[in-house]
């Protein structure tokens, strides 16, 4: 119980004594940043550990008719390792990436309060906290955004928002017509819907939920804000539109299919049918445009909405190895994903070079970080030692065990195209001729570089025994099927 | 036909009451002059007590002074015109608080015709 | 524990060589002679009829296993022997390309994913070491680090990683299919959904053929194996395509010989013949029309490959009685390696002193190079199958099955029977073509730079004595190896052949020698009118078709850029259309002076009290008309058209 | 001593006010004098409210009846404290006392002279005393002369600033609310001639007795006060006048009016429509449906309209005329939740737009700007002003944790009970234009590189009056308890009258 309030509450602490504290010095700063992100890691492993020994931790109350509770299950407790154990390794290369640039406070108040409504998302035992914690994290991540302040950022900003809140607009109107139908919002038992009868409006509910998390989760016709988001600063990118910000979307969805509906239910309305050809259609398009990407970022970017749609076809197959799948690409995806955008920040400030058409040679000025970016590229693929192989391998049973093979060829063809997508920057990095003179050789970039090869050496580790991750994975599919 | 044309001579008050409105909301409407919309608030205004005091009116009813002698007799309705002097009231009261917004818009703009002091604003802007 | 301790030998020798930095250590050297000496001495069990197995103790849902049953074995030593005799070569030639360290450790990694994948006892860990066996031979590839070396390096990679996926879709599909965990060397499952099973054998198939270079799958091959070193070309050639036969020869096991499911596996028997008979044609045609050495060799490998595919294809055909053209797969498999890497590192020798692979550029060189003439000639005579070499051993094995199967009578293995004794020409055409143009014929005006080294010879001789030695006991390997591996592999009942097999049986020397007699002959007849010379139009090459395919890939994935983009612009403009309409109109009403809506001025209150009348009296007319029915304002709850929203019928 | 307290409670919150208004003209000159007994009496009406709340809370249902004169029901003027008066007794004083505080040692400035000043508080003391008298009255009448009291306090109030735009705003503002009231006053004649009574419950008894016979009647009477009432609370065709008037008048003047003064107009009607006329009539008459499609429309347009202003507290009037929109959507559907609902949002929005006229108002006395885009960089300089601005537009847009969302939860849960599903959706849509107009403003506040360097926070009352109703809107988030049950109760029991 302790554990789970100060997991939650270690990030907002840190923000605020940051954004309180007069004038510190950088090295105070870091460290406060450091330790609280470390406390709200250490912590949600220790949550972490108490859940899935099948311990229940809950708080709960009402507010005005509207109950809120905070009760972690294995799938938010994995949510909120993935979320805080990553915020460890972003703050720590954020240190070295920031260093020297402006307005560092707002950033690290941002940055650590984000944590806390992460972790929120993640813990919130009821669709009202979630929607909560849903509609505070735009807000406090809004400040990341546009944190260049160029004019292109705010724009980014605005859009940032304006599909956010719209979309949690939809999820609202959802969750009524949920609660309308049962009176019930909590996630504690079984599938909230379970009991109710096909029908028109649970149609409704499953479209406006999907479509509302779908806007974060940058379901294809809803990703627009996610590659002008790259604006934002590379740790900011990596962590909160690779993994944060858009993952609170996944999860979303996940726990509206599982949680919400339920896999028996929902398998009953024609339009989650549907659902999985969405995905599908975003994991081929999105990473279709992103080979067509010249800008490192945005290629990234669009990547991401590929990747992300992976997790939520998974979440789509209703299918137990399905889900495994769904929850391992979460863990897998992630720490490849943070890594790859990792690489691409050291490589923009250490030389300067964001495009991808000139990035020939950097990988002999840059030799770690680019063989991280290479591992993680292989990893993007699916290749065998790496994590997302495994994530990749239940998605692709689950899909095959739930009758629908195509989606698995889907997947094989978007990870050959996923190979076109980076192994050719890779390549030429390390094999081409460098075009202009190396920008900025001085800066210190070990505290850039050590959590990128530690990511890349854990996503390698992971691949080599899933067993590591395994548990979450087990609980979380024990919860649900 | 017959009916509607008794109606109308049974119930002239109320005909005359929206006749008086109609004539106000008329110069409200068409009048530029701040004063004469403000008349054309009283003339309205007026419409409507004219439409209580007829309501409260009875044919052959004498006034409501309770007479011992005569309990049965057939008194008016005293609470619509005891209402109507509030009523009355509030109007003079409004009156009274327009015109003096006329004079500071008199003092200001050195009229008192609405579509010129529009005009005047918008050669100052 | 030893099956770890193997694979790991070589990548331990890696980390050392990154470790000591630039000293002149020939590691790959020792870390073969060690594996080599270790597998002799750990897998003799597995001759005794042992399976060894060994289970890494990790939780979850993967604990790697490593198994070793015979023809892991085979495997293991031929891999070793080939790394150890070529690691004897190596740094003679590297001085040459330079980078050699580089070159060392991949070649030390890329020997630890070879065992690793032939120890593998589940296909997870088969699939682990092979994907790593990619990337440790990609090194190889683009070592020259020119622009031709990174394309052939791109192609290999990506038709590599493309291989790799497939394999993943087919434990996918085969494990889903059998409910079971994928193991190996412990025969077959029966799948409890067999269209499944089809699709996953299908998917492991083609992603083994991959590697195995399998028309029309080898496109990547000719490249990879003529820009990377001699030594590595000559291992690629000589091993790493092995592997995908190796994976191959796996899938025939899981899919339990072809005959024991009915329609679910009988096709793959047909299916692989098909393809064998295809790579085996292809690879022999494109062999003749090459006037690179090395490229030359590389499309021989493609066509030896058909015929170990066609081996196998046919001992799926037959089942069990198709023991012999495993066997003869196997066998060949063995001699493919030991002749072809004898041909590359002979064609290195010439390389490393003449700079030049160019076949019509060199002529003459007897004179210069008598001894890796020589042995030039017992490794030509060996893949054209001569009778006195190892060669022939096999292809008499390959040819006996072919013409069992074309007994059958059906129209598909006559037809192979018959594409199998041209191949055998073709080759014979192709390598009298080779040697005559190298060592015979005008001396060329190249320059010969002064080195000769013994130790490149001692490796070439090293594998020369054993193709001899193959050569002269036919029998043998068969007998130790082949035919015991095909028993632990689950075929029965075909020992009685083996032992009548003469490979000294006058019939099949006899058209072995005309074999022969036929290549020279349509040698010089090519070499004369020219025909060798013909290059196909683009569209012809399978090249051509894989740079279209390439080229239509990029065209693809531009085109879907573009109406991307075009999607975007249309609707951002029309958002932009509706927003500025919106906004003009509300800025219309809001700035307005004269009495319109939003900002009331002193005239405007007329319009505005106006506007109030009105309000009022449409307000009065509604209630008025007693039954006015509003417009009903809700939206129907379900689309009429589709109804998706709706309870799916069932 | 309690019975005569309790007993006294209703007309005392009214009278006290009232009372202190006329007094306070003869210490003119002594303007902190006149300060303090405005916090005080003002103070007491917290108190007052608070204890009448607790006591109706325990009292469960049964109201505290107040007769004047001693003349009982039917005869006389009755008050009547019950749920609703209770709360929004609760409301008028809870806002009133903060925005009160604002103006100390603050007024004087922005009206001009102590004797303008003293005046200025009259007319405020004028509006919290009618506005506490709309919450308890029972008769249509006195419903009547109370609105015309607001209004013209409010006009006074609008017409407060010397500048003339101030009075041409409040002239157009008279006008208008003027032919409002005749309307209303009309409304309440056709009802008094249908049904003989005055007093809200026997009216309403007797309408439902008779009105099959006078349908017309009844017809024309509603019409009257729905116009009536839609002008004086500004819903969306006939809020012209609002804009102007609370955009010019001072700013804690414009707190006030949009705060507290339209949410009077609109607790007035809701007594006329759910206390006389009942559920049963509102639907028989479709004015149901006419009531959430104005409330829509309004929404819609008042959110557009807010978003293309850039003077600051124009798009604050416009975004009143968008929050008054949901209040009518939901009395539009007759069911608890949602008439729970817009009794929330009344008092959430009367807090939240109050403090945002506030701040707004500090923002401009400190640095002289209106306008949205000039005001880059305040949020650094202004530090709690901005805070209080964002709190409140947080509240606004529904976010959870902050009063609005609950508001907007019971209305969204009651239209779909309703059936309807337009309705949440164009709520939603209102949420989403509502961050559309506020966030900017944040945005630019915060966010964008300031050119200058003045302006600083207020002083110490203005600034307590600030944290007082950004706090309102977090407890109320928070922690809505009693507030909510006095909404809900209240809405229980306007929809048990027949």
């Amino acid at each position: 119980m302790i554990d789970l309030v100060l997991a939650l509450l270690s990030g907002a602490v840190g923000g605020l004594i940051i954004a309180f504290m007069p004038q510190c010095g950088s090295r105070l700063r870091n460290v406060v940043a450091l330790s609280s992100s470390a406390a709200g890691a250490i912590f949600s492993w220790r949550v972490a550990g108490a859940v899935l020994a099948g311990r229940t931790i809950r708080i709960a109350g009402t507010n005005g008719g509207l109950a809120w509770s905070l009760h972690p299950d294995p799938l938010g407790v994995v949510f909120a390792l993935i979320a805080s154990t990553l915020w460890l390794f972003a703050a720590v290369y954020s240190f070295g990436y920031m260093a020297g640039e402006e307005r560092q406070r707002t950033y690290y108040t941002y940055f650590l309060l984000a944590l806390s409504v992460t972790l929120g998302v993640a813990f919130s035992g009821n669709l009202v906290s979630l929607y909560l914690f849903y509609e505070l994290l735009t807000l406090v991540t809004y400040p990341l955004v546009i944190h260049e302040r160029t004019e292109e950022a705010m724009k980014a900003g605005t859009k940032y928002i304006v599909y956010s809140l719209s979309g949690a607009g939809a999820i609202l109107i959802a969750i009524v017509i949920t609660y309308s139908l049962t009176g019930n919002l909590d996630f504690g038992g079984g599938a909230l819907l379970a009991d109710v009868s096909p029908g028109p409006g649970l149609g409704w509910a499953l479209a406006l939920f999907v479509a509302g998390f779908g806007v974060k989760a940058a379901v294809i016709p809803l990703h627009r804000w996610l590659p002008q988001a790259m604006v934002a600063p590379t740790p900011i990118s990596a962590l909160l539109h690779a993994v944060a910000v858009v993952y609170s979307g996944v999860y979303g969805i996940l726990r509206v299919v599982y949680s919400v509906f339920g896999h028996e239910l929902i398998g009953q309305l024609g339009f989650s049918h549907i659902l999985p050809w969405i995905a599908a259609f975003t994991i081929l398009v999105g990473v279709i445009i992103a080979t067509q990407q010249d800008v490192l970022k945005r290629r990234l970017a669009y990547h991401t909405i590929s990747q992300l749609s992976y997790i939520l076809l998974g979440a789509f197959t209703l299918h137990p190895w399905g889900l495994a799948g769904a929850i391992l690409h979460m863990i897998s995806y992630s720490t490849l994903k943070v890594t790859l955008f990792f690489g691409a920040g050291i490589i923009a400030k250490q030389t300067g070079k964001v495009n991808v058409s000139e990035m020939s040679g950097v990988g002999r000025q840059l030799p770690g970080t680019l063989t991280a970016f290479g591992i993680a590229s292989l990893g993007m693929i699916g290749m065998m030692p790496l994590n997302t192989f495994w994530s990749k391998y239940y998605l692709m049973k689950g899909s095959v065990a739930w009758g629908k093979s195509p989606l698995a060829l889907v997947l094989i063809v978007s990870g050959i195209i996923n190979a076109f997508c980076f192994i050719p920057t890779v390549v030429t990095a390390f094999t081409g001729e460098m075009r202009q003179p190396v920008a900025n050789k001085e800066r210190d970039a070990r505290l850039m570089l050590v959590p990128t090869l530690l990511l890349a050496g854990i996503a390698l580790l992971i691949g080599l025994c899933p067993g590591l991750v395994w548990p979450g994975v087990d609980a979380v599919i024990n919860r649900f099927f | 036909m017959k009916t509607l044309l008794d109606k109308l001579i049974i119930n002239y008050p109320y005909f005359a009451a929206v006749i008086l409105f109609l004539i106000g909301a008329f110069t409200v409407l068409t009048r530029s002059n701040l004063f004469k919309k403000l008349i054309g608030i009283n003339i309205m205004e007026s419409a409507i007590f004219l439409m209580f005091i007829a309501a409260g009116n009875i044919r052959g009813g004498a006034v409501p002074i309770l007479c011992q002698s005569n309990p049965e007799a057939l008194y008016i309705n005293p609470v619509p015109s005891a209402l109507m002097l509030t009523g009355i009231v509030v109007s003079v009261s409004v009156t009274a608080f327009a015109l003096a917004l006329i004079i500071r818009l008199y003092q200001s703009y050195g009229t008192t015709d609405a579509r010129r002091i529009a005009e005047m604003k918008r050669e100052v802007t | 524990m030893l099956l770890i301790l193997l694979p790991s030998i070589p990548l331990l020798g890696a980390f050392a060589l990154l470790a000591v930095g630039d000293k002149d250590v020939n590691m790959p050297f020792i870390a073969s002679s060690i594996t080599l000496s270790l597998a002799g001495w750990g897998l003799r069990g597995v001759f005794r009829g042992e399976q060894l197995t060994y289970t890494l103790p990790f939780s979850g849902p993967y604990s790697p296993t490593f198994q070793a049953d015979i023809l892991s074995c085979v495997f293991v030593f031929l891999a070793a022997f080939l790394w150890w005799a070529v690691s004897i070569y190596t740094p003679e030639y590297m001085k040459k390309e330079g980078r050699a360290r580089s070159f060392d450790i991949s070649t030390l990694l890329t020997l630890s994913a070879v065992l690793g994948v032939f120890l593998a006892g589940d296909l997870f860990t088969m699939l682990l070491f092979f994907e790593l066996m990619t990337i440790s031979s990609y090194f190889w590839v683009i070592h020259r680090r020119n622009e031709e070396a990174i394309r052939a390096g791109y192609f290999y990679l990506f038709f590599s990683i493309f291989g790799g996926l497939l394999l993943a879709l087919g434990i996918v599909f085969i494990t889903t299919a059998t409910n079971g965990l994928p193991a190996l060397g412990r025969g077959s499952i029966p799948p409890v959904e067999p269209r499944i099973f089809a699709w996953g054998l299908a998917a492991i198939v083609a992603g083994f053929g991959i590697k195995a270079g399998m028309v029309p799958l080898h496109l990547w091959l000719p490249h990879a194996h003529s820009v990377s070193p001699t030594p590595a070309s000559a291992l690629l050639s000589g091993l790493l395509i092995k592997v995908g036969a190796y994976g191959l020869i796996r899938t025939g096991e899981l899919a339990g010989w072809g005959l024991q499911w009915g329609n679910t596996t009988a096709w793959l028997g047909p299916a692989l013949t098909i393809l064998g008979s295809c790579t085996m044609l292809l690879g022999v045609i494109a062999a003749l029309l090459q006037s690179d050495a090395k490229r030359l060799l590389a499309y021989h490998s493609v066509s030896q490959m058909g015929y170990i595919i066609l081996g196998l294809g046919i001992c799926l055909f037959l089942g069990n009685a198709g023991g012999l053209s495993l066997i003869g797969a196997i066998y060949h498999i063995v001699n493919h390696a030991l002749f072809k890497a004898a041909l590359f590192l002979g064609v290195g020798i010439i390389y490393v002193r003449t700079g030049e692979t160019n076949l019509y550029n060199l002529g003459g060189l007897l004179r210069n190079f008598p001894v890796t003439a020589l042995l030039m000639f017992l490794a030509v005579l060996g893949i054209t199958g001569a009778p006195g070499l190892n060669g022939y051993a096999s292809k008499t094995l390959l040819h006996h099955a072919v013409s069992a199967a074309a007994e059958t009578g059906l129209p598909l293995m006559v037809w192979a029977e018959r594409l199998f004794v041209l191949v055998g020409v073709g080759t014979a055409t192709s390598f009298a073509k080779l040697y005559y143009l190298i060592f015979l014929g005008r001396p060329a005006k190249v320059e010969i730079s002064e080195c000769e080294s013994r130790r490149f010879h001692v490796s070439m001789v090293i594998l020369a004595i054993v193709m001899l030695g193959i050569g002269l006991l036919p029998g043998l390997i068969p007998q130790i190896l082949a035919v015991p591996a095909a028993q632990a592999l689950g075929i029965k009942g075909f020992a009685a052949g083996i032992d009548h097999l003469a490979f000294g049986n006058a019939n099949d020397v006899v058209s072995a020698l005309i074999t022969l007699g036929l290549g020279a002959v349509a040698c010089r007849v090519g070499l004369a009118t020219g025909v060798f010379h013909w290059t196909p139009p683009l569209w012809l090459t399978l090249e051509g078709l894989g740079s279209i395919l390439c080229h239509s890939l990029r065209v693809v994935g531009r085109v879907a850029n573009e109406s991307y983009a075009s999607v975007v612009r249309l609707i951002s403009s029309m958002g932009r259309a509706i927003r500025l309409s919106v906004s003009s109109a509300y800025r219309k009403m809001n700035n307005s002076t004269d009495g319109a809506l939003g900002s009331i001025t002193l005239p405007g209150i007329s319009a505005d009290a106006a506007l109030l009348m009105m309000t009022l009296a449409i307000l009065i007319a509604c209630y008025t008309c007693i039954d006015l029915q509003l417009p009903n304002l809700r939206l129907p709850l379900s689309f009429p058209a589709w109804n998706i929203f709706q309870q799916l019928p069932h | 001593m309690t019975a005569t307290i309790i007993s006294n409670l209703p007309v005392f919150v009214v009278i006290a006010p009232l009372f202190v208004a006329f007094v306070l003209s003869t210490f003119a000159r002594r303007i902190r004098l006149v300060e303090s007994l405005v916090i005080a009496v003002l103070a007491l009406g917290v108190l007052g409210a608070g204890y009448l709340a607790s006591l109706v809370l325990m009292q469960n249902g049964i109201p505290i009846t107040y007769s004047m004169g001693g003349w009982p029901a039917p005869w006389g003027i009755e008050l009547v404290a019950g749920s609703l008066s209770a709360f929004f007794l609760l409301l008028v004083s809870g806002v009133s006392l903060p925005v009160a505080l604002f103006t100390v040692a603050n007024m004087t400035h922005e009206v001009g002279g102590s004797v303008r000043t003293t005046r200025f508080y009259v007319l405020y003391l004028l509006l919290a005393g009618a506005l506490a008298g709309m919450a308890v009255t029972n008769d249509l009448f006195n419903v009547f002369v109370l609105v015309e009291v607001a209004t013209l306090s409010c006009c006074g109030l609008v017409s407060a600033c010397k500048h003339p735009r101030a009075a041409e705003a409040a002239f157009n503002y008279l006008i208008l609310a003027t032919l409002g009231s005749a309307l209303i006053l009309g409304g309440i004649g056709f009802l008094y001639i249908i049904t003989g009574h005055l007093n809200m419950g026997f009216a309403s008894m007797e309408l439902c007795r008779i009105w099959q016979d006078y349908p017309h009647v009844v017809w024309i009477a509603g019409g009257f006060l729905l116009v009536g009432f839609g002008v004086k609370s500004a819903l969306f065709p006939l809020h012209v006048w609002l804009p102007d008037a609370h955009s010019t008048a001072p700013s804690p003047a414009s707190a006030i009016l949009s705060g507290l003064a339209v949410k009077g107009y609109m607790i007035c009607f809701i007594k006329v429509l759910y206390n006389v006329f009942g559920a049963t009539l509102i639907q028989e008459f479709a004015l149901d449906r006419i009531l959430s499609l104005l409330g829509m429309v309004a929404i819609i347009a008042g959110s557009l309209f807010a978003v293309a202003q850039d003077e600051l507290k124009r798009r604050l009037a416009f975004s009143t005329v968008a929050q008054v929109g949901y209040v009518f959507l939901g009395l539009g559907q007759v069911n608890v939740c949602s008439l729970t609902g817009t009794l929330f949002h009344i008092a959430s929005h009367a807090v939240i737009k109050s403090g945002l006229f506030l701040a707004a108002g500090a923002i401009i006395a400190a640095t002289g700007k209106t306008r949205i885009s000039e005001m880059a960089g305040i949020g650094g300089r202004m530090p709690i002003t901005m805070a209080a601005f964002t709190i409140g537009s947080l509240g606004m847009v529904g976010i959870p944790l902050f009063s609005g969302f609950i508001g907007k939860w019971h209305l969204l849960s009651g239209s779909l009970t309703a059936g309807s599903t337009l309705a949440p959706l164009v709520i939603v849509i209102g949420s989403v234009l509502a961050a559309a107009y506020l966030f900017p403003i944040i945005r630019t506040a915060y966010f964008e590189q300031a050119q200058a360097t003045d302006g600083q926070d207020p002083g110490a009352p203005q600034r307590i009056a600030l944290i007082l109703l950004a706090a309102g809107v977090v407890i109320l988030g928070v922690a809505p308890g009693p507030f909510l049950e006095l909404a809900s109760r209240a809405a229980v029991e306007l929809l048990a009258i027949k």
